[in-house]
């Protein structure tokens, strides 16, 4: 076991898998010679070379249309997107053909590529690169969608999305890039998608998230004199709902946290399977404290658009009140 | 290095009727040129069989390639078959010249689900819908080609109208920067729907956009089968030596409906569409071959033949087919399906 | 009042913004000579020139963006997407700049823009002739998106769309493009955004749908023995809450139907907000009667996949039952 | 029409650092030559104050444009004030040349929201962040002032790393299908952050990309201010009258780190960076305007201290400035906002 942050994780990852099987490759924007905007490749064009570790042209469809004729050729491509906002241009590709072109092929042909970026606010960044666009993403038909909280979490799920037959869109928490710091599994490390993490076992009040609010809840939790269940979910699709259920079964009561916009966020469908599953055990609404349905702002203003602790816990009190 | 074309930069073999300017390719022998012909007649008989079925109601909306056939033809007998085909709607059935039977084909027209194959049986992506979409699938199967070693390369169909999307640019750009064996062919035949290629570009002639990706570009006849392939038969020599990709345009005019739901009479010149309905392509080359020697009537009704006769077992080995089972909505979604996902 | 398609609602509410400001202008990939692929801008280069409706070339990201510039040179452009899943490459525009330039200005300058396209399945086309990706964009802050699916509405609609300051996305159901026919007014007809239509009164059970599912809630009413009300929302940003949870106050009992896949679909937000604000109305599940989140299927089993009086039926049925 | 540049085709007008081959540009008075020296200085200054404030932690994360003034001052100065600019963030600081405060600028960058500006006050749009999508903005922009029949044009800013994106294709495509009054300014340092020019095209000039539009395309040394506003002028004089867009492509290497963020030392070649930083654009000019007999130390210093006293007044106002209103979050994003914004 080793003490890394949840980039060295991701690092660690990347070179163990491409280590591990011959045919996984990585590529991106500035991810070989950089080593990537935020060094999460670093190393890998030394180790494996320019044909294992490629920086792409500045064309994030070329870039993911690419990563589609790759698998056809026998790869298992590892696809970064340098920054959230900065993957859109490749959501055309993702939702005609990277979504599709197995169930096209009648189930015959297996697209196990991989997709990682940073994602986020937080991080004092200009205009950009502070987006949660994991609903873009997960309303797609074909695509599975994780998103770990902590270093050994990073490791192990992006270890299953390569190793996973299907395409996988890993969000890396940029917030907590270097601050997330755990113990994290030498060598192969896989985290199974589809099932979430308790991070906090309680008995009041069940909060669920993802990312970089995970801690966010912790926080809350321990700030407030509540017994807080909280939910990592880990991976949205596919979505552990048993774990889900159960702690609502326990508690009937849930907040439900992330920082993309509300309005048909991911908490809008964990709230819709709370409403359709588990209505009866309900002791009060099912509520959502998300980022707002505004362009992500500027970054003086960044911390009153993310759910904070103060936010979760009025949100928890109202529950109890 | 590359620069722009002139007017009379437009590759030709088939002479005039009367045989002036004919010429032969280097290489292709009679057999070979046969064997066009045979491509050409099964694609012309798909085409005219299609609208056909179509009208009865026997299959769906149906994209017309009438007058594409030398340009399809052309290109494919360029390959070989560990070569890798990347279509657009508008070659839908260029899996015939693979081998593929007609009713795979006419199952996808038809909505069936087993008008859907496995790319790597045929070396043949999937009929792609969303306009220049597959040009970066072809760059990317090539580069990944080239980066395993093996010496295959791709080619990969698209029209006027595609040139000017996005993808169709970050595709050519990286399959140039990656040196990829892609050949890339330009369908131009001087539409998108209704959109004149006027409106569609500036350019003079398409293949001029090569220029600025740093590969070449090559303008042919695309009524004319053995201009097509000698110059894909040169790109495709060109990228399996090292030499990267090649844009073709292949310059024609749409001389029928974009499909069959498109009434053209609000947009086009019915005078020019009859003219070049005058040039079609497989008479073209039938008299070619006829002057060359190698085509009489007996063999041209015995090819022709043949091509109706596997377009009826098409048809009806379809038509017999079992309707879809619902059920497939779900079995090939995912290899490793979410518990949720046939929750509805 | 004339009886007309919801197509030709279209075209009049075309014609008729276009004569009434001379600034509107309508754009797109064959809305000029060939008049839509769909005939919806039919006579419209015709009429108001080749200034005023202008075939582009085949790009909507650049069709998206050159829109953008369009209004910042003071016009307020009709952007036609041929087909839903032809939207894609635009979106990328609409998250970056059309849903966040107005706030990038300080809310000085306005972007009243509008994005019009067919959607839908069930209409017998090749692949990808028959998405809803209503979700993607509802999900965007900084946009509207509306959704009729009576030819008033889809005049009134439109007309409010391209009216409004903001931009509006407006999803025409192609299914019922030439089916669905009514009475539509005549000259300048506007139906405000965020305003829900009671369909059809009942008070057993709420049926939530928008587009060609309105119908086949009004079906199901009429083929069981319940007293369902049919609330047709129209308008899913700005979404009208209060007629939702009003008529949820009364019956208790909801289904909310969308052709789109289901995993954070609107329908999600639709349950989400009721499971937030109407818990203790509730006499049951929230339920859901949507598209499944496998890719929009070939079209001989396109049926099994679109939501069904059957399959409404039986969700209404087990919430009785 | 149009064909790919030769190597040697790479404009210049000031010579050699002993004179030879200066030139005058025809129609620039000396008024005009000495306040492109106090854009230049303006720019450099704002510059190098941003990297100090970057590293004092009073601004935030900064794309460093040092040696990129003389593509930006050159260009602008052949505007008219009615023409619209739309920046990338490398010319972040471009409305300084229309009279914008630093302040502005430099809230921007320290993430203050009164660094946001209505671009109609300036004919300016806001800092494109994602590469190349303000290409289609300017297309559209240019394309509309003329279908109201205004004479303005407009000028766009991106990278040699723009040119790969689908956005530069689509709406320069735009730009010369519409016959739009249209700059394409390329600011070809030939790096994408650690991405080198080879690894982003085969072309061998990015000016050659314009023959695939059917527009001119010229190339012009990024270090020589008065090449690009040669360039530049001849441009809109083109567009003004007509003659549709034009790409330019301004040829340096970049001298600095690609932003505040960057360590570039993992990527460069240090050798070339500092043989570059001797090659600088300012004080060519400098010396350029001193042989021509225009500029002496006094006047010098005049003008670099007026250029560091705005900087000092725009960042002790921008401290000044009270904190964001968090109310700030919802209050622009719409005109008429959906009655749920606020729910959170
Ligand atoms: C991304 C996308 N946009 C729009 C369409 C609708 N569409 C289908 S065919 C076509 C015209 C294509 O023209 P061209 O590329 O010249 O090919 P051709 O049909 O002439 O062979 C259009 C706009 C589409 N399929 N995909
Ligand atoms: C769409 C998009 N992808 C990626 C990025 C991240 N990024 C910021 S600057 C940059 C390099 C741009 O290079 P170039 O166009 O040459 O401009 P330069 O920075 O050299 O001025 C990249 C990849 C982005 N801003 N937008
Ligand atoms: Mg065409
Ligand atoms: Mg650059």
């Amino acid at each position: 076991m080793a003490e890394l942050t949840l980039l060295e994780a991701v690092n660690d990852a990347l070179h163990t898998e491409l280590e591990r099987d011959a045919d996984v490759m990585v590529l991106g924007e500035d991810v070989g010679r950089a080593g990537g905007v935020f060094r999460a490749t670093a190393g890998l064009l030394e180790r494996f070379g320019a044909g294992r570790c490629v920086d792409t042209p500045l064309a994030e469809a070329g870039l993911l249309g690419g990563a589609v004729g790759l698998c056809m050729a026998g790869w298992r491509p590892v696809v970064e997107m340098q920054y959230d906002a900065f993957s859109y241009p490749c959501l055309d590709q993702l939702i005609t053909h990277v979504g599709r072109y197995h169930w096209r092929t009648g189930g015959r042909m297996e697209f196990p590529l991989t997709i990682r970026m940073p994602y986020g606010g937080g991080v004092r960044a200009p205009e950009l690169h502070g987006d949660s666009p994991e609903a873009y993403y997960v309303h797609t038909p074909g695509i599975k969608v994780a998103i770990p909280s902590t270093p050994a979490d990073a490791k192990g799920l992006l270890a299953a999305a390569i190793r996973d037959p299907d395409p996988v869109v890993i969000f890396e928490p940029k917030l907590v890039y270097r601050t997330a710091r755990g113990e994290v599994p030498e060598g192969d490390y896989v985290v199974p998608l589809g099932k979430a993490r308790i991070a906090r076992e309680g008995t009041d009040v069940t909060l669920i998230a993802y990312g970089a609010m995970v801690n966010v809840c912790e926080l809350t939790a321990e700030a407030l004199d509540v017994s807080c269940e909280v939910i990592d979910i880990r991976s949205l699709r596919p979505l552990d709902e048993e774990t889900i259920l159960d702690s609502v079964a326990k508690t009937g009561r849930v907040v439900i946290v992330h920082e993309a916009p509300r309005t048909a966020g991911f908490g809008a469908e964990l709230a819709a399977l709370i409403a359709e599953r588990a209505i009866f055990d309900l002791q009060g609404p099912v509520l959502r404290v998300t980022g707002y349905d505004v362009p992500y702002p500027y970054w003086t203003i960044e911390d009153a658009y993310m759910p904070s602790v103060e936010r979760v816990s009025a949100a928890v009190r109202s529950l109890l009140g | 290095m590359y620069a722009a074309l002139a007017d009379t930069d437009l590759g030709r073999v088939i002479g005039d009727d009367d045989g002036t300017g004919d010429r032969r390719v280097d290489g292709v022998d009679d057999a070979e040129l046969l064997a066009l012909y045979r491509s050409l007649v099964l694609l012309r008989t798909y085409d005219e069989r299609s609208v056909v079925y179509h009208s009865q109601g026997r299959i769906g909306t149906y994209a017309i390639f009438w007058n594409h056939e030398a340009i399809q033809a052309g290109a494919v007998h360029a390959l070989r078959d560990d070569d890798w085909i990347f279509p657009s709607y508008r070659e839908s059935a260029i899996g015939l010249l693979r081998g593929m039977p007609p009713t795979t084909i006419l199952q996808w027209w038809r909505g069936h689900p087993s008008g859907w194959w496995n790319p790597a049986d045929w070396n043949l992506g999937s009929i792609a819908v969303p306009i220049a979409t597959q040009v970066p699938h072809a760059a990317g199967l090539a580069w990944g080609k080239k980066l395993r070693g093996e010496d295959s390369c791709a080619l990969v169909f698209f029209g006027d109208g595609a040139t000017s999307e996005g993808a169709f640019h970050e595709g050519i750009n990286l399959a140039a920067v990656m040196n990829a064996p892609l050949v890339l062919m330009c369908n131009n035949n001087q539409w998108a729907i209704s959109t004149p290629i006027a409106a569609q570009t500036r350019a003079r002639a398409l293949a001029d956009k090569a220029v600025g990706y740093g590969i070449p570009g090559v303008r042919v006849d695309g009524l004319d089968v053995l201009a097509v392939h000698e110059a894909t038969r040169d790109a495709v020599d060109r990228a399996r030596a090292g030499g990267g990709p090649t844009l073709i345009e292949a310059l024609h005019y749409r001389a029928a409906p974009h499909g069959t739901a498109d009434d053209p009479r609000a947009y086009v010149d019915s005078a020019r569409v009859a003219e070049e309905r005058g040039r079609e392509c497989v008479g073209r080359y039938e008299r070619y071959l006829r002057r060359a020697g190698l085509l009489d009537d007996a063999l041209v009704a015995e090819i022709k033949d043949a091509a109706l006769q596997a377009m009826r077992e098409g048809i009806t080995a379809a038509e017999a087919e079992a309707p879809a089972d619902p059920e497939l909505l779900f079995a090939n979604a995912y290899v490793g399906p979410p518990g949720n996902m046939r929750n509805g």
